[in-house]
Formats: C-alpha cells, structure tokens, sequence
C-alpha cells in the first residue's frame, strides 16, 4: 500500500505502456483477448486515478504525490512527476475517456493489435503531459502523445486520412518546434529544466540583457513561441483547421480522444507553463489571446453551422468550446490574483473537463451512427428519431450538454468564464455571446438533420434499415451521461478541488 | 587384540611396514608396496565376491521365473559360478579379422576396470575407507564414464554392425541417464555439505532416503539406465540385435563383459545404499566394530542389487526413442526441480526441529513426485487423444 | 619436488603438438582434436600455475580451468554440430575441400 | 629424483606421447582414443597437482563426453569406418614446422627463466581445495559472473549444435 | 415538514416523475400517465400547502422563508443557491400548480386514453386514428409516455424558476422549460412544421437568454451574489444606480435591467421575438396550454416582476419596458384579429396580453401586473385547453364523417354550442375574462387595474394605446366564440362534433372556478360599492414583496368607463360583424398584412436567417477556413516541397551521391578485387598465414626491438 501511494502517479503513468508491451504477447489472431485485454490494462489507471482523486489533499497547495527519478542528469532534467488540482482534473478525465475509447473502438477488426498498443501509448502520452513537472519531460511526452494518434488517424481512418494525418503532425509538429526553443532556453539559461525551480528564477529574472536583446524582448518572444504551440493544439482560432480534417478523418475513439483530451494538452499547457511563467506578457498580450479566443468562439460556431458533415460540425464545435477555456484564460492572465481571474480559471478548467465528456459523447455517438449508415453527410439522415428512439434520446441529451444548457455540465463552466470574464473582457464576452447563439444553431441543426423531420425511407426499412445502438455503445455512453448530469447539478465535488488549486496558483 | 578389532587395517600396515623396512627396504617403497597390496587385497576379494555374485543372479532369475536354478554343484549349486569360470577361460580366444585388435582386446578390460575402480571409493567401515576421495560422488560419474568408453570400443572395434548398433544405443542411454543421476547425486552433497562418500554416511543421522524418497528413486533409475540393465538394456537386445556390443566376444572376454555387468549393478546397489540408507552405518552397530560394518554395508548392498534384479526381471525392454524422451522430459527435468526444491526447504528448515524438517522435505518430495506423474498422465492423455482421434473418427468418415 | 618449468614445458609441448595437428591435419575432426589438446595444455598450465602460486586461497586458476572445459565443451559441440552438417551437405570432412569461403 | 618426478617424468611421457600419436595415428578413432589417453594422463597431472577435482572433472567431461563426441562425430562422418588417403594436407610441412618453432620457442622462454623454477608451498593442513573452488565460483565477489556466462554460453551451444546438426530431411 | 424543506421538494416530483418515465415505465402508457400526474398532485400539494402557510404569515415580503446552500466554489466565496418563498412567489406558485395539474389531467384524455392504437400511426406524426368494428375513431398517441416525461420536466422547470432565489435557478429553469417547449413543439417531429417551429421557438427564445446570461454575469460581477436578497438590498440597488455604463448612458442597473429584459422578451415573446409563440401551436394543444398560460411565457414577466427594484431604477429602461409591451400588445391584437385558426387567435392574444403585464411594469404597477399574470394564466389556460377540446371535438366529427377539413379552421366550425355545451361555457368565461366583461370575470378586474394604473401615473399614451389593445381583444375574442360556437354548423364535421370526456371538461370547469373567481381577491379598495366589501388582499400582499409599498392609485373614473366601454363595446361589435360571416370570403377583415402578421417571419428571414446561413457556409467555411487559412498552409507546404527538391536534384544527387558516395565505393571495390587472391576459403591456409606473419612480427618485436 505504502509503496502504491510514493509510486502511485508513475504506476498510473506506465501501466498502459506495460499492458502495450504485454500486449505484445497475445495472439495476434485472438482479437477479442486482445480488446478485453487492452481494456483490462487501461481500467486498472483509472482505478488508480480514483484512488488518487480520493487521496488528494484539496487544501494543500503546491504538488502532491511528487516523484523525482534522475533521467538525464547532464543536462539537469530529471523525470519528475506531480499533481496539483489542474492536473489532477486532467488526470482523472484521461484515464476515464481512454477505457471509454478502448471499449468504443471494440468494433476496430482490422489489426487489432497494433490498434490497441497505440492506444495504451497514447494514454501514457497525454499522461506524461499532465503529470510532468519537469519541462523537458512535459516536451517529451508532448510529442509522444503525437506519434500514436499520427498512426490511428493515418491507419485506421477514413478517406482522406493520409491528408488529415500529415496536416495533424505536421502543424503540431510545426508549432512544437517554437516550444522546444523557448524550452531549450529556460533550461541553458537555468541549468535545470525542473518547473518548480523555473517559476521562481524564471520570474525573478526581470532586467538584463539575454542573447544580445533585453529581458523583455526575449520574454516576449519565448512567451509568443510557448502560445502558438499550445494555440495550435487547442486549437485558437485562426490555427485550427487541422482539427476539422483530423477530427473527421480519425477513427471513433481516435476522435473521442483527441476531442477529449488531445485539446486539453494545449490549454494545459496554458495554465501550467505560460501564465505561471510570463505573468508579464500574459498580461500584456491578453487583448490578442481574448481576440483570438473570441475568433474561435464566433467562427467555430460559424463554421460548425456550415458544415454538412455530421463529423465536421462536431469537430468545429470543438474550437467554439475550447474558444472558452481560452478566454477564460485571457481574463486570468488580464487581472491574475482577482477573483474574477479565479472565477475565470475555474470556468477554464471545468470547461476542459466537460468538453472531454461532452465532445468524446459527441464523436462517439457520431460514430455509432457512421458504423450504421457508412455516411456523415447530413442531408442524407433524417428522420431517425423513429428508429432510434434510445440513441436519439442520448444523442438529444449528448448534444445538450454541449448546447450548455443549465442543468448539465456545459452550463457551469460557460457561465463561470463569462461571469469571469464579464468585468474585464467586456467586449470580448459580449461578442462571444454571439458565438454562444450558434452553438445553439449548429446543434439545433444536427438533430433537426438527423433525427427529426419526415422519416428517410432508406434508412427506416429495408437492408439499409440501421440498428438501434447497442448495450456495449451504451455503457461506453453511460459514464459520460451521469457526469454530465452530475457536474450539471452538482458542480462542487470537481470545482472545489479546481478552485483551490486555481486560488493558490493565480 | 582389542585393537586389531576394532582398527584391523591400521594394525596389519603397521606390522607390514615394520617387517618390510625390517627386511632393509626404502621407507617410501614400503608404503608403495603396502598400498599395492591393499589394492590387490580388495581386489581379490571384489572378484571372489563378483564370482559369488554370478550364483546370487541365476539363483534369484530361477525364482522370479519359477525355475530352480543351479542346484547340482556344491550346496544349493554355490560351486556353479566356477565351474562356469572354468569354461570361460578353456573357450578358444577368438578375434574377428575385420576387427581392430588392440581395441576390440582392450574393451573388455576397461569395462572391467571401470567397476573395479568404483571400489576404490567405497567406504567400507568408518575406519576402512580404502580412498577417501573429498570428490567421491563425483568420480563415480568419472568411473561411469570409462565405462561408456569401454562399451563403444567394444562395439567400434569388433566391426559389426550390431556391435556398432548396440554401442550407440547404449551410449545414447548412459550419456543422456547420466544427467539425472548427477543431479540426484547433488542431492546427497548438498545434505551432507560434501562430496566425500564417508561425509555423506557421517552426516546420515537421518537416511536421506526419509529426506529425499524422490531422489532416492530416481537415482535408482538412473542407475539401472546407467548399468545398461532391463528395462534400459538398448546395448544388448538379445530380441533385436542379437547380442548388441559384446555380440563378437567369446570366452573370457565375454565373461568379463558379463561379470562387469554383475559387479556393476552390485555397487551400484551399494553406492545407492551409501548415497541415500546410511551407508555402512545400522543403528550404531558400525561404531562396534569394522567386521560388523562392513558386513552391514555389504547387507544393504545385496539388498539394493536385489531390487535391481528384481526390477530387471519383472519389467519388459522400452523403445529407446521412449527412454530418451522419458530422460530429457521428464527424468531430467523432476531432477532439476526436485533439486531446486530440496535446497529451498532445505536451506528454510534445516535449523527448524527435526521431525518438522523431515517432515517437510519428505512431504515436498511426495509433492514434487505426485505433481510431475500428474503432469505427464496429464501429456499422455492429451497424446493418447491426439493418436486416437483419427482411429475413432474414421469409421464415423468412412 | 617437481619444478614448475617442467609443467609448462608439457603445456608447451602439447601445445605446439596441438598446433601442428590443427594446422596439418585434412580431417575436419582430427583438427578439432588438435584444438582440444591446445586446450589442455594451456589449463595445464593453469593448474600448474594456481598450484605453485602464491597464495593458495586464491582459485583463480582452477575457475579458470573450469571455465576452459566449458568452453572447450562448447566448442566442440558446436564444431561437431557443423561438422556433421557439413557432412550432410557436401559429404565431406577434409577441411581443404570445404572452401566455399573465396572469392 | 624423488618418487613424485619419477611420476611426474612417466606421466608426462604418456601424455606427449600419446599427443604425438593423436595427430599422428591415420585411424581417426585411434587419434581420439588416443586422445582418451592424452586427457587420462593430464588428468593424472592435475591429481599430481593436488588439483583432484579438476582431475575427476577432465575426466567427466573430456573422456565421458568429448572424447565420445569425438568418435560420434567419426562414425557419423564415416562411410565404412576406415580412414582412407593421407591424412596431413599438402603443407603440413610448413604445420610442422611452425609447430616445432613454436615449441622451440617456447622451451627458451620457460626452460631458461629463472621465474618457473619454483618449488610449492606444501598444502596448509585441512586444506580443501573443492570448497574453496566452489565459494569462488559462486561468491558475487569472485567469479559468480564469469561463471554464469559460461553457463549460458553451454546453453546457446547447446541450443546452437542442436540446430546446426538437426536433420532437416 | 418545514416550509423550506417543502419549497425544496416541490420541484422534486415532476423531475423525478420524468426520469422514471424516461427509463422505467416508458413501455406502459397506463403507468407513465398515472407517474405524471401522481407527481403532478403532490407538488401540487406541496404548493397548497406552501400557499395556506405563507398566508399565515405576517410581513411575508419583508421576512420571506429563505435557505441556501453553496453551490459553486468561486475564487474564495461561494455561490449560493436557494429556495425563497416570498409574496409573488406564493401566488405564482398557486396558479402555476393549479393550471399544471390541470394541464396534466387534460393531457390525459387529449391523447386519446384508452382509445385503440391506430391503424397506420407512426412515432412523430399526430394519431390519424383507427378503425374500429369498421367506424373510424381516435387513435391514442402513439409517444403517450413520453409526453408525460416531457411534460414533466416542464413542471419541474417551472416549479424551479418559482421557488429558486437567486437569479442563476432562475435560470436554470428558464433554460429548462426552453428545451422542453422545444422538445413538446416538436413532439410531432416528423411533420416539418413541428421541426421548424421548434427550431424556431429554441433559437428565437435564445437570443433573448444569450443577453440574459450577459445580465445575470454583471450582476454577479457587480454585486457578488444573485440571490434577490443580497442583489436588492438597499444599498446595493443605489450604488448600482449610480455607476454609469457606456451603453446609451444607461445606468449599470439599467443596463442589467435592460439585458434581463431583452431575456424576458424572449420568453414572454414580446415584439422583435414574438415570432415563435405562433408556430408554437404546431404542439399538442396542452403543450400550448402549458408554454402560453401556465408557465414558459409567464416566467418572463415573473422574472420582470422579480427585476422590478432593478429596472425600476433607470426611468429609461422603465420607458422601454413599457413602450415595447404597450406597442406587443396593440401590435399582436391587430394580428388576432385576422387569423382563423383558432389556437393561433389565442396565441397572439396571450402575446398582447403579456405586452399588457409588461407595459404594467414599465409604467411601475408591479402588483397589477403579477395581477394580470395570474389571472391570465388562469383564464388564457381555459381558453387554450377549450380550443384544445373543440378541436377534439371537431377531429371526431372529422373521424366519423370522414371529409378531411381542418379542425382548426374556425371558419370550419359554428353550432358548437349544442353539440358540446360544458365546452362552450367554459370557453365563454375564458373569453369574457379575457375580454375584460365588467364586474364578474377576473380579467376585468386586473385589466382595469392596469389601466387605472397606466392612467393614475399619467402614461397616457400606453393607458390609450392599451385601451385600443383592449377593445381589439375583446372584439376578436367575441369573433372567435362567435364563428367557433354559434350560429350553425358550416361543415359536416362540425355537426358530428362531440362533447369530450371528463377529463378534458373537469379542468375546463375548475379554472372556469378561478377565471372568475379569482378576480375577486384584488378589487381595488376605492372601487365604488364593491370596494368597500372587500379588502384588496392580492395588493397588500404581493405589495409586501418589495421594500417600499406601491401606494393603490386613486380611484378615477376614466379608466372604469374606458375599459367598461372596450369590453362591452368590444364584444358587441364582434357578435355584430360576425354573427352571419359564413365563409373567410366574406370576412372582410382578412387583410394580408395583417393575416400574415406584418410580414415579420419573411423580413427575419431576409434580414438574419439567410445571411446567417451565408455567414457560415460561405464566409467562415469557404472562405476563411478553405481558402484563406488552409491556403496559407498549403503555400507553405508546396514551398518547403520545392525547396526539399532543389537540394535533392542539384546538391544531393550529384555531389553528394555520386561524387563522395560512389567515388569512396569504387576506390574500396578496387582494393578488394585487388586483395582478392588471398582469399583461398581453407580455414588451414588462413591459420598458417596469421600465425606465420604472427610470428615473424613477434620474433621482430622480441629479438629486434626488445633486445
């Protein structure tokens, strides 16, 4: 027991990547094994992650459940993990969607085996991220998380993967690189890529002349090389036309996941290294940051509304809700220390959090539809409501969720940003209410496309006729549901432990 | 007097040491001389015993096969054996043209020799230790493996097919059947804590046969594998290749042969009796008196042998490609465990109080038995449905 | 007492004797055998050397010797096991007609 | 002359003897019986080295294993089980000559250094050189390692023979 | 149980009504309904009893039953959230429970209980009825369940927004009863209008709470809390009322009062957001009942009423309250006037009736208008659920004749009265309250108050405008009785009409009880013979809501006359102009301005609709997106391609590759051709070489360099 708790976030962290490896072993043929399996080794960290969630001391500032290893000495980086109520959020929404995702992608037949490692990897990844406390490590598994996804979409997606792929690696890619830089930076500068020795030194350091320019200057510049790598993966307004293309082209639980926690890494990143490590210039460029942000809230919706690809619109949905994390995000980094800026912050990363559920049960549901009809395009539905009545009821549930109406998650964390950001980004807000009105729009639409209106004959009779969705797709649909609704009603259990991290950080 | 009893050999060294140098003679060549006539004393007295040894087998033969047996020569026929002998050695001394003489005269000799040499070791009573040699258990096998040579330089060198035949077979079984017996034979040292023969009696306050029954047993059957006796006797399938690798001997050549046999199996009989029943030791009547333990030792060792015959005559000749496959997947492989397992419970309970240690030893023993006979009842039957299979569902095709 | 020259002259004679059976000998075998006698000499010397050395404790020189009979047991193992298949390949032994190595 | 050099010299000329006669003899299975011979007879040195396990064990291995290999391997290769045409290859000349250079060689260096001619310490009492043998091949700061890569390299032979000379028919 | 607890609790039924349906008893129709209304009877009763003690109580205004809990953690205070039963929360709750059992009771029999499934009905389309021994007859719902499910979470909204305390339940409700009026217009989904109009009613009434939202996160930024008893505290309505905002120069509480109220118009459906209320009636008739009376549209004027402190800050937005309701209230009557579908007649008088309760409130008769609100549900209600039973009625006859004419065309119906009397009467009440008849019926009462109001602050533009709203009111109110029950029949259908069954006629007779009882509670006290008699309770109680009592108007005669006049002279004209109209030819009144309601869904359609669809497909998604941004990276991508190219040919391959790479490899390649003799493959020949070149280096090495 003792030793499960000093190892408890390395456990969570590399299970996955063990069950990979065991994975390894299984017979390649035996397809169901290997899924039960896979599922098997991605629930045993969301039993740890639980656990942790109930170990965790709320009122404790700073990291909990540290782990320090040495890793490359040389260069003063060393594997050094921890959580605080951000990543412990992040934490727990990876492990919960990964099973979700596993089980979801049970109907993958094509190699199987590869399938299911690339996934545990990814899980690990993404962890890597949330856990890192030393910025090397948070590159490393910055990019590790990449490659899997970059194969998923590339191997088990749909026609125009291979497009949608090299767009994915290529932009993350691309916009990694600026990170790298700035981290490289910090490091030589420092001689220690440990984070919680960066914010401190990082910070202090104020006046002088670095590489021949002032302080300010390469601020500036490093903040602006840290925001674009983390805007691309949000992704900000206007870097987000990867995300359509990948999204669409991704298998199902490749969206889930890249819907669910994918984005999330860039908001993260947001909050874990660019407000704590450029206050100054986070509050300097928050107009932009607002800007940009309110630019994804309006245009996502736009471009949601637009499309006629259920997939698509799902996708751009994404941007719109992620447009709110980082407005939020801009108010905190305006006003850091106000209470404002908290209410902000928390809306931020609550809204992460709901958009993983609401957005993996959107792509998921899209998904099961997709399986049935072999088609995304909306003008082809119509009218399933009918035969579907279970999946159109989880779909109309689903989908308000991510309406963000009062009752359900979205609303908490919507209302939070904007009351956040009310005070301080005025404007901003008031436009993004526009933003707001389409979200309504572009979900009305969906249902009014897929599931009302006069019944499609095509799909309501003959050997075309779909299935109504299955036990298996409803217990993968059944932990979001209850989320949903209980962070709807009952937002405190999750936001307390946010806000107090939030309070202590900013 | 009192002496000679209880330490007869050191007493008769002593008085000959003195005569010899009393005669002028170097004190080193005395020793020389000694020790060379202590050989040869053993010597004699292995032989004469090997002679006795002859009359003992075809007795106990008769009996298992509900004959007689020789009974005209002598009381209960005891004179047989030489009369035997004396035919042996009247026989013409032949050697096949095609054969390679020095080869085809030395391998009986050797054979002979490599028993004979087994004596050397052997720890007759605690003070008639003839060489205690501290790698005992281990120059068994050596002498084992002269034996080997001697059986392949028979069947090379009397050019014959059978000859060569019956000499392969034998060395697959002796080479292969070794493993198992040394690995039971660590058993004993690792008890004991040595490989000396008289450390592994002196440390038998508790037969290892009570410690270790598995290991006892399969030593047992690695000897007789060893020995080259049914059901292992692939060397001479009197049934299959007439005669197997002495097929061209004749005479007294032959009656080496088959003496080494007899020799052999008797002690190896005692070997077994020194490696796992105490040796010459009964219960503190070996402290009395080396003309009481000696005897002792001897007792058990036609015990052992009996049981050896007793296992040759009631059993039927295995295919050798079954005997290997019993060896390396299953004899070895019990060994290696019983092996491993032994050290554990030994090492956990050797400071524990006796009976709990005797117990569990003898108790991981059974386990580990009762565990591998399962395991390949388990195999055999997954085998036997294999075969099966097509002849029942042939009928139900056909 | 025997000097310790005398063992390592031995050593030194098998070996050379080794030497010449390898390098002479056309019977893949009899070269193998040659290289098993090189081997006993030189664990000869090894003997003889832990034997002489100073400190008797240390066993340096046996394990040596042990490890040597490993090897050689390996070695020949293997070198028989190529022999053989050599044999079954090109029915043949003699080293000088196995020459597909060249050019 | 003491009685142990008298041994020593009779033992020793068996052993080269019995060499010569290894590379010598046309009959294969003579060379490796005479082999057996050559392996005895060390084994005897080693006795005379007080090194009686080293002894027991030459001949465990050697003549209960490789010797049999050997005349294994003879009789597999062997058509009709006589050695037929020359046995030494065109410049076995030049073999023995290298062989004799080297010996010559040799005997300068050895015979005339003064660093060989010692005489050894006579064994301590209660001496035992199989235990001490046995701690230093398992004791972790001895030669526990080497030990077991040599196991393992008798592993992979083994595994590697097997294959080489499995019959693929 | 203590009262807080109790207003906890109340909401609780229907919700948990809703979910079993939703995954329990949806199979059972039988239970389902019996579910529903259970739940339906015990917040009912919870409320009861709510009422009886909040009466009990003295000064309930200035001490209401208030509990909180936290509910979000913020920064380091917390949001509280909490029930509050207060004055106008009490008799909002009286009527809201009354009508939603009601409404409940009625759905029962509306969707044809106990009536045989029918013939070809299918999920998403209105029952067409079945055969059965070879008569055409209804056919019961074939969704029964899940109405009630949404029916309930209705309630359950509605009873939320009543009882919460603070501006976000409110909200929560609000929002609540939007998806469950989308959910129940759109309950026939597979008809396209039904899908429309849902879409319609959702997006319309959400532009009102985006800015809602908008108000409620400045309040809460401003004042830190948003439950009415922190945010209407004295002190912190005046410093609200004195910062100023840069938005019309409006105050900063007039400014949350003005983006509340731009919520409430559109839920109440006040004019630039009234589009959807008729489209509304694609819905089952209870579903119109529950949206138009009981609740959704009410909410909007509750939570004005609740903003009233807020909004009665800044004269401006008070001035805007009031002209936009005023102008809704003509501007929807002058629209009723034209229709002949008879639930869309009430629709657009409820949207001049709200226009009315806002324009109360814009000119401050707060009382009046909670006032008008009950009574209005009460009645507007009865009409609906009588609409909803002539329609029945007419469905059967158009069953059993089997001539397909809408049984919602009023111009379809007449003679109703005999055939179906309970109905008429009922319905005859509803109308006269509505109308405003003098003395006996509710509406008069809370009209008259408004006008007395409108006339005693001296808005005397909204007190004229209103008037005309009133006499139009009453006119097409009398048209519609007219043409629905009187004179003859005009079709076979409406011949064969039947009265319907009980439990569509007992609502229609309790809240014809209320229709005109009601009114009685709130006779002004200078009110001339009747005033005396009896105490004007509804205004001293609901005046204890707020801080400052509103003083009652003084008594004038005016407004008696004017709405004496309207009302009477209203239905009069009515009867008069179409008591012999018998075809829509000759109905005289059919302007096509008017019948298609000032072109207003076209002009959106135009204005907002289509650019919004051009804003997304075109703009974002081709342009921007397609071709603006993805353009650039396709740019930068094809330029790195060709960049990687010209390496490739002019440095790589020939430098590179054939000059180092191949060139090492020939010089190599000749040395080993060079070397290759030595290569004899005899293993001996080797050895002899090595040890031979071994040895002569050694014996260099030994005797040469050594020595």
């Amino acid at each position: 027991m003792d030793y499960l708790r000093s190892h408890l976030l390395s456990l969570i962290l590399f299970v996955p990547t063990l069950g990979a490896l065991l994975l390894l072993l299984l017979p390649r043929r035996n397809a169901s094994l290997l899924r039960w399996f896979s599922l098997a080794a991605s629930l045993v960290p969301l039993g740890l992650a639980i656990w942790l969630w109930m170990q965790f001391v709320p009122d404790q500032a700073g990291f909990q459940f540290e782990e320090q290893y040495t890793w490359y000495e040389a260069i003063g980086s060393s594997l050094h993990l921890g959580v605080d109520g951000l990543s412990l959020t992040m934490v727990l929404l990876t492990t919960l969607l990964t099973p979700l995702a596993i089980l979801a992608s049970f109907s993958i037949s094509d190699r199987v085996q590869p399938y299911m490692m690339l996934f545990l990897l990814l899980e690990t990844g993404m962890l890597g991220v949330f856990m890192a406390l030393d910025l090397l490590i948070f590159f490393v598994f910055w990019e590790i998380g990449l490659v899997p996804m970059y194969f998923l979409i590339n191997q088990w997606g749909s026609s125009n993967r291979d497009y949608a792929s090299l767009k994915f690696m290529i932009y993350t890619m691309g916009g990694s690189l600026g990170l790298l830089l700035g981290i490289q930076l910090l490091g030589v500068l420092f001689g220690t890529f440990d984070l919680v020795a960066l914010y401190d030194g990082w910070n202090a350091l104020n006046e002088g002349v670095l590489l021949g320019m002032s302080v300010g200057t390469v601020k500036a510049i490093a903040f602006w090389a840290f925001v674009i790598a983390f805007a691309i993966k949000v992704p900000v307004w206007p870097f987000h036309t990867w995300l359509p293309d990948a999204h669409t082209e991704a298998p199902t639980a490749g969206s889930m996941i890249l819907a669910g926690v994918l984005l999330k890494l860039g908001a993260y990143g947001f909050l874990r290294l660019v407000l704590p490590l450029y206050p100054e210039q986070a509050r300097v460029f928050a107009g932009a940051l607002a800007l940009l942000a309110t630019g994804a809230i309006v245009f996502g919706a736009f471009g949601s509304f637009g499309q006629k690809d259920f997939k698509r619109l799902v996708a751009y949905s994404s941007v719109n809700h992620m447009g709110f994390v980082v407005l939020g995000i801009a108010a905190a980094a305006l006003a850091r220390g106000t209470s404002d800026a908290h209410i902000a912050l928390n809306g931020a990363v609550l809204q992460m959090f709901n958009h993983g559920l609401s957005a993996a049960g959107m792509f998921f549901l899209v998904g099961v539809i997709y399986e049935r009809t072999h088609t995304r395009n909306l003008d082809e539905f119509g009218g399933l409501f009918p035969v579907l009545p279970i999946y159109g009821g989880i779909l109309l549930y689903t989908s308000m969720a991510s309406l963000g109406l009062p009752g359900l998650n979205g609303f908490v964390s919507e209302f939070l940003v904007v009351r956040g950001s009310w005070p301080l980004l005025t404007v901003y807000t008031a436009v993004s209410m526009l933003g707001l009105l389409f979200t309504g729009a572009y979900i009305l639409k969906a249902i009014y496309k897929v599931l009302h209106g006069p019944a499609n004959e095509h799909w309501t009779h003959g050997e075309h006729k779909v299935a109504e969705i299955s036990v298996r797709e409803i217990i993968v649909m059944a932990p979001l549901m209850v989320l949903i609704l209980w962070i709807g009603v009952w937002p405190a259990w999750i936001l307390d432990v946010i806000n107090k991290a939030v309070v202590a950080l900013f | 007097m009192t002496q000679f009893l209880t330490d007869p050999l050191k007493v008769l060294a002593d008085w000959l040491q003195g005569l010899f140098t009393g005669w002028g003679m170097a004190p080193d060549a005395a020793h020389v001389l000694i020790a060379f006539l202590g050989v040869f004393l053993l010597i004699a007295l292995v032989m004469l015993l090997d002679i006795f040894l002859v009359w003992v087998e075809r007795k106990t033969v008769a009996r298992f096969q509900d004959r007689i047996g020789p009974n005209r020569l002598g009381p209960y026929g005891l004179i047989q054996p030489f009369a035997d002998i004396i035919k042996l050695l009247i026989k013409e001394d032949i050697t096949p043209r095609a054969a390679d003489w020095v080869v085809y005269n030395l391998a009986p000799i050797l054979s002979m020799a490599a028993v004979l040499i087994l004596w050397a070791i052997i720890p007759l009573a605690p003070v008639i230790l003839n060489v205690d040699l501290n790698v005992g258990a281990l120059y068994l096998i050596a002498a084992g493996a002269i034996g080997t040579l001697a059986v392949i330089m028979a069947g090379w060198g009397s050019h014959n097919k059978y000859a060569l035949i019956g000499a392969f077979r034998q060395i697959a079984v002796l080479v292969s059947f070794e493993i198992p017996m040394v690995t039971t034979l660590l058993i004993p040292t690792l008890l004991a804590g040595t490989m000396g023969l008289n450390g592994i009696i002196e440390a038998q306050d508790i037969w290892f046969v009570l410690l270790s029954p598995l290991g006892a047993a399969i030593f047992l059957i690695a000897a007789i594998a060893e020995l080259g006796r049914a059901p292992f006797d692939m060397g001479e399938a009197e049934s299959e290749i007439v005669a197997g690798f002495n097929i061209e001997y004749s005479g007294m050549k032959f009656g080496m042969f088959y003496a080494g046999e007899l020799l052999h199996a008797f002690t190896f009989g005692g070997f077994w009796m020194i490696m796992f029943f105490g040796g010459y030791r009964f219960f503190g009547l070996e402290k009395v008196s080396p003309f009481l333990a000696a005897p002792i030792l001897l007792a058990k060792a036609m015990l052992g042998y009996w049981i050896i015959m007793w296992v040759k005559y009631t059993m039927m000749r295995i295919r050798i490609d079954h005997m290997l496959a019993f060896n390396w997947k299953f004899l070895t492989p019990v060994a290696l465990l019983l092996l491993m397992v032994t050290a554990l419970v030994h090492s956990m309970f050797k400071d524990a109080s006796t009976l709990l240690y005797v117990l569990t030893m003898f108790g991981s023993n059974v386990a580990v038995g009762l565990g591998a006979l399962e395991t390949a009842r388990q195999h055999s039957r997954r085998q036997r449905s294999k075969v099966e299979k097509p002849v029942r569902s042939a009928p139900a095709s056909a | 007492m025997v000097p310790l020259t005398w063992y390592v002259v031995l050593s030194a004679a098998l070996f050379s004797i080794g030497l010449f059976g390898v390098l002479s000998r056309r019977n893949a075998i009899a070269i193998l055998l040659g290289v098993e006698l090189m081997l006993n000499a030189v664990n000869v010397n090894l003997a003889a050397f832990w034997r002489y050395g100073s400190d008797l404790t240390k066993m340096t020189g046996q394990v040596f010797a042990i490890i040597v009979f490993a090897v050689a047991a390996a070695e020949v193992a293997v070198g028989l096991a190529l022999v053989i298949s050599v044999y079954r390949r090109h029915n043949t032994v003699i080293a000088d007609e196995i020459d597909l190595l060249k050019w | 002359m003491s009685l142990q050099q008298i041994i020593f010299l009779v033992v020793a000329a068996a052993t080269v003897g019995s060499a010569i006669m290894v590379v010598a003899s046309r009959h294969l299975i003579h060379a490796a019986l005479w082999l057996v011979a050559t392996l005895f007879s060390v084994a005897v040195i080693y006795t005379l080295l007080n090194a009686g396990f080293l002894a027991v064990v030459q001949v465990v291995i050697y003549i209960g294993a490789i010797a049999i290999l050997f005349i294994f391997a003879v009789m597999l290769t062997r058509r009709d089980m006589r050695d037929t045409g020359p046995q030494h290859n065109r410049n076995w000349w030049l073999g023995a000559l290298i062989g004799l250079v080297t010996f010559a060689g040799l005997f300068s260096v050895l015979f005339f250094s003064s660093a060989f001619n010692k005489t050894p310490a006579p064994l301590p009492a209660g001496y035992d050189a199989v235990s001490l043998l046995g701690d230093a091949l398992v004791s972790p700061n001895a030669y526990v390692l080497p030990f077991e890569v040599a196991s393992v390299l008798l592993l992979a032979a083994l595994v590697g023979a097997v294959y080489v000379a499995f019959n693929r028919k | 149980m203590t009262t807080e607890t109790l207003l906890w609790l109340i909401p609780l039924p229907p919700l948990l009504a809703f979910f079993t349906i939703w995954l329990v008893t949806n199979r059972s129709k039988s239970l389902s309904h019996t579910v529903a209304v259970g739940a339906a009877l015990l917040s009912w009763a919870g409320s009861m009893l709510v009422f009886v003690r909040a009466l009990g109580v003295e000064h309930l205004g200035a001490h209401p039953f208030e509990s909180a809990v936290n509910w979000l953690p913020t920064g380091d205070a917390w949001l509280k959230i909490g029930v509050r039963l207060d004055p106008l929360t009490t008799v909002t709750l009286f009527f809201v429970a009354w009508t939603v059992l009601m409404i409940f009771l009625y759905s029962v029999g509306y969707h044809n209980y106990g009536q045989p499934p029918g013939d070809h009905d299918r999920p998403g389309l209105p029952p067409h009825g079945a055969t059965l021994a070879g008569r055409q007859v209804p056919s019961i719902e074939p969704m029964y369940s899940r109405f009630f499910a949404f029916i309930g979470l209705f309630a359950f909204g509605m009873y939320t927004l009543v009882v919460s305390d603070n501006l976000l339940t409110l909200f929560v409700g609000w929002e609540i009863m939007g998806l469950c009026s989308y959910l129940l217009i759109g309950f026939w989904y597979a008809k396209p209008s039904a899908r429309d109009a849902a879409v319609k009613a959702f997006m319309t009434t959400r532009i009102g709470d985006v800015f809602m939202l908008l108000g409620i996160a400045f309040i809460y930024s401003a004042t830190g809390s948003l439950s009415y008893g922190e945010i209407f505290r004295e002190e912190v309505l005046h410093t609200l009322a004195s910062v100023p905002t840069p938005i019309f120069g409006l105050s900063a509480a007039g400014l949350m009062g003005l983006l509340l109220f731009i919520g409430a118009v559109g839920k109440s459906a006040q004019f630039p957001l009234h589009v959807w209320l008729p489209d509304a009636m694609e819905g089952p008739t209870p579903v119109s009942a529950m949206i138009h009376a009981a609740t959704m549209v009410s909410a909007g004027v509750y939570m004005t009423i609740r903003i009233f402190p807020l909004l009665s800050l800044d004269a401006a937005t008070m001035s805007i309250v009031a002209f936009s309701g005023a102008f809704t209230a003509l501007f929807a009557a002058t629209i009723a006037v034209a229709q002949n579908d008879i639930k869309r007649v009430l629709a657009f008088s409820t949207i001049s009736q709200l226009g009315y309760m806002m324009a109360a409130l814009g000119i401050g008769a707060y009382v009046a208008a909670a006032f008008h609100l009950v009574t209005h549900a009460f009645f507007k209600a009865l009409l609906f659920l009588g609409s909803g039973s002539v329609i029945h009625g007419m469905e059967h006859g158009v069953l059993h004749t089997g001539d397909h004419v809408d049984p919602q065309d009023m111009f379809n119906m007449g003679g109703l009265r005999r055939r179906m009397p309970i109905t008429f009467w009922t319905f005859l009440i509803g109308g006269f309250a509505l109308s405003g008849f003098p003395l006996i019926t509710a509406g008069f009462w809370s009209k008259d108050e408004i006008l007395a109001d409108a006339f005693g602050h001296g808005h005397l533009a909204v007190f004229t405008t209103l008037a005309v709203a009133a006499f139009l009111t009453a006119f097409y109110t009398m048209r519609q009785i007219t043409l629905t029950f009187l004179g003859p029949a005009r079709t076979k259908a409406a011949e064969h009409a039947q009265e319907t069954k009980w439990t569509m006629t007992t609502p229609l007779v309790v809240l014809a009880a209320f229709a005109i009882g009601y009114g009685w509670v709130g006779i002004p006290e200078h009110f001339p013979v009747l005033g005396p008699l009896s105490a004007n309770w509804f205004h001293s109680f609901v005046g204890g809501t707020l801080a400052e009592h509103p003083e009652a108007v003084a008594f004038s005669v005016v407004p008696l006359l004017t709405s004496l006049a309207v009302a009477l002279g209203g239905l009069l004209i009515g009867w008069l102009v179409y008591r012999n109209v018998r075809t829509a030819e000759h109905d005289r009144l059919q302007i096509p301005l008017l019948k298609n309601k000032w072109y207003i869904d076209e002009i959106y359609q135009v204005v907002f609709i289509r650019p919004s669809f051009w804003l997304a497909e075109t703009l974002t998604s081709k342009w921007i997106d397609g071709a603006l941004i993805d353009g650039v990276l396709h740019g930068i991508g094809r330029l790195t391609g060709r960049l990687g190219h010209t390496l490739r040919n002019y440095i790589d391959k020939p430098v590179i590759n054939e000059f180092f790479g191949d060139g090492t490899a020939h010089v190599a390649q000749w040395f080993g051709r060079s070397l290759r003799p030595i290569q004899t493959g005899r293993v001996q020949n080797y050895m002899l070489l090595a040890l031979l070149i071994f040895m002569l280096v050694g014996s260099v090495v030994f005797y040469v360099l050594l020595a």
